[in-house]
């Protein structure tokens, strides 16, 4: 499910793969339901990124609290190579997923990044964050009205010998 | 390889020491106290430059040095010109050495 | 309060001669055979990590570790270094004020040729690197040279790198006493001990490629400069070869050399001389 | 000037993967520079793919997200030639935009 190593071919391979198993969940519903809830409006999520903590900042930003699922795959090293280029990136076989967003619990506020998934578009985000230090990284997934998590801690610290 | 790991350990731990060693002279140091051990200091640095092999740590205490010195701290400004020199003979003793010792670790 | 010093550096002193006189091999000058040194230390690298591919050593820490490599493939998916290429293919393009380009300073012009820097100058009777050699373009044509730590350069570096990706470094020493010597004299500065934390670049990237420092993984010196110039996600910037000289000395507590010094140029000319025939991977994304 | 945002766009069927690079510095607002003093926090808050008329993919940034920021995600229902419009916006009212054709 996650990006693999190997050459890019067998990468888009393995992403249609996994974006077709995405599709198959879709197909049986009935297309015309309108998915729960629209998509978050566009104005920028101002008080979520003022939020230090996760709790706080996933209250600020969809108003409920998620539950761990398996089926939030989120893939993150295990010890960052460095804290300022951290590749992390989440894929879900969730369905009528409208919202994906990444928290890095203990940077000076919480909450990274935020991304409105429309209609029509694959539940899965690859981007580079900055990580203070090591800490817990949490993917959360809006599906369907309600939000599910994947957590991992990623090792950060300084590289070189000193100076 | 191991033993050149054991000369890094020794001359480490003996320039730790030779940190600790700042005996508090019998009276309050003088500015004349401050000017020959800073020469002193100054020497050894221009020396272990010249042989290209001077360490970044002698010049920031060598600063500190004279930093000490300006702020009339001449106690703390004597200790950190012998402590400048003490590094900077250190630094002159490696490049020294090293002229020879760098073939112990040559992949031949 | 002086005597006690003095006592102090005596021992010191008096230790470690005893030290370095017990060391093994004080052996008598020896005859400078680049070949053999080459041979040696490719060898070197291919006994202590049979499974490494050979053209992977060239990708530094990522042919060492899994996990850093699988960070680097995604960073290789759209490098950071993008810019600088982009950057160095228009100031290629460029033309200095009296209408001339790099073109014209360099062999085929500058396409394709890094694999082959740096060279030794006979009529100089000195190591010339890609990045001075620039820099004599520069100021040949009238033009300021550019900092050898700073984007311009690296941009430079980093388009001429990508137009010789893939060829096998490719490094002569002519037979010159002179380039033997700073051959030599490159090799020496290599495995020499600097800096208060006593350490040489053999002191990492020989005895202890594939551990970590830290965050980092210790790179083998095995084609070190073949993926230069590089793109530090620790700098988040472009790093020239020089930078990574400058970086390395401090990190050891060294004062660095000016840029450019001949030990940096000699260190090079041996360092790209035993990679003979690893591919040029740059330029290179790096932690 | 080049623009600022490098986009790939490729097409598989009715899978369009989409790859993004901007050149941006992302400042945190908590490092200081050379001279000690705090550089001011400077990045993108929201960066929009729109394609065929609507939104298909909006990213809200905060400032842990990495200089030269890279995103890559994928969407259904273009195909190839179609335009994907990118364009950015920061805190400080900078914004940047290009349109780039799916190959």
């Amino acid at each position: 499910m996650t990006t693999l190593p190997g050459p890019t071919a067998t990468r888009r391979l393995i992403l249609q793969g996994a974006a077709s198993v995405a599709l198959l969940g879709l197909g049986n519903l009935p297309f015309g339901a309108a998915p729960a809830r629209a998509a978050a409006n566009d104005k920028y999520p101002e008080e979520a990124f003022k939020q230090k903590s996760e709790a706080d900042a996933i209250k600020a930003l969809y108003g409920k609290t998620a539950e761990p699922s398996d089926k939030v795959k989120l893939d993150a090293p295990e010890i960052a190579e460095n804290g300022g280029v951290v590749p992390i990136s989440v894929t879900t076989t969730l369905d009528k997923v409208t919202s994906i967003s990444f928290f890095v619990a203990e940077n000076p506020s919480a909450l990274a990044a935020s991304y409105k998934i429309p209609e029509g578009t694959i539940p899965a985000v690859a981007n580079r964050l900055k990580m203070a230090k090591t800490t817990n990284v949490v993917a959360i997934v809006e599906a369907d009205g309600k939000l599910y998590s994947a957590t991992k801690e990623v090792k950060v610290t300084v590289g070189g010998c000193g100076g | 390889m191991k033993r050149s790991l054991a000369r890094a350990m020794v001359l480490a731990l003996l320039l730790a020491f030779s940190f600790a060693l700042d005996v508090a002279p019998a009276r309050a140091a003088n500015e004349a106290d401050y000017k020959t051990a800073y020469s002193a200091a100054e020497a050894a640095s221009k020396e272990a430059a010249s042989l290209r092999h001077q360490w970044t740590v002698t010049v920031s205490v060598l600063a500190a040095a004279k930093k000490a010195a300006d702020g009339g701290d001449f106690d703390r400004a004597v200790a950190a010109a012998r402590e400048a020199e003490a590094l900077a003979k250190a630094s002159i003793f490696q490049a020294t050495t090293e002229k020879e010792a760098w073939k112990a670790m040559e992949i031949r | 309060m002086k005597a006690r010093t003095s006592i102090l550096l005596g021992s010191l002193s008096a230790a470690l001669v005893a030290l370095a006189l017990t060391s093994p091999r004080v052996v008598a000058a020896d005859k400078v055979d680049p070949v053999a040194d080459a041979r040696a230390f490719q060898n070197f690298f291919f006994q202590k990590f049979p499974d490494v591919k050979h053209e992977d050593f060239v990708n530094g820490p990522y042919s060492m570790n899994e996990d850093m490599k699988r960070q680097w493939q995604e960073k290789e998916e759209f490098p950071p270094y993008e810019f600088a290429l982009d950057a160095g293919k228009e100031m290629f393009a460029t033309p200095f004020k009296n209408g001339k380009t790099y073109a014209d300073c360099f062999p085929n012009g500058g396409v394709g040729i890094r694999q082959n820097y740096p060279y030794f100058d006979e009529k100089e009777g000195k190591v010339v690197t890609l990045e001075l050699a620039l820099n004599r373009c520069r100021e040949a044509n009238g033009e300021a040279p550019y900092s050898y730590v700073k984007d311009e350069m690296a941009s430079l570096t980093a388009y001429m790198a990508f137009t010789s990706r893939g060829k096998p470094m490719d490094i002569k020493i002519p037979d010159d006493p002179r380039a033997l010597a700073a051959f030599e004299n490159g090799k020496r500065y290599f495995y020499t001990r600097r800096g208060q934390m006593n350490f040489s670049c053999a002191s990492c990237h020989v005895q202890s490629p594939g551990e970590r420092i830290r965050a980092e993984i210790l790179a083998p010196a095995l084609g070190i400069l073949n993926a230069m110039p590089i793109y530090r996600s620790e700098w988040s910037g472009m790093g020239t070869t020089t930078r990574r000289f400058v970086t390395c000395n401090s990190q050891t507590r060294a004062v660095p050399l000016e840029p450019q010094a001949d030990e940096y140029r000699d260190v090079e000319y041996f360092l790209s001389y035993v990679a003979n025939g690893l591919p040029i991977s740059g330029p290179g994304a790096r932690p | 000037m080049a623009s600022s945002i490098r986009v790939r766009a490729t097409a598989n069927g009715d899978i369009t993967e989409v790859q993004a690079l901007i050149q941006h510095p992302m400042d945190t607002g908590f490092v200081k520079d050379a001279k000690g003093e705090l550089i001011p926090a400077h990045y993108i808050q929201q960066l929009k793919f729109e394609c065929n008329g609507k939104d298909v993919f909006v990213a809200d940034w905060g400032t842990a997200v990495s200089k030269d920021p890279y995103v890559k995600f994928s969407f259904k229902g273009a195909k190839k030639g179609d335009d994907l419009k990118v364009s950015w916006t920061d805190n400080k009212g900078g914004s940047d935009t290009i349109t780039a054709k799916i190959s």
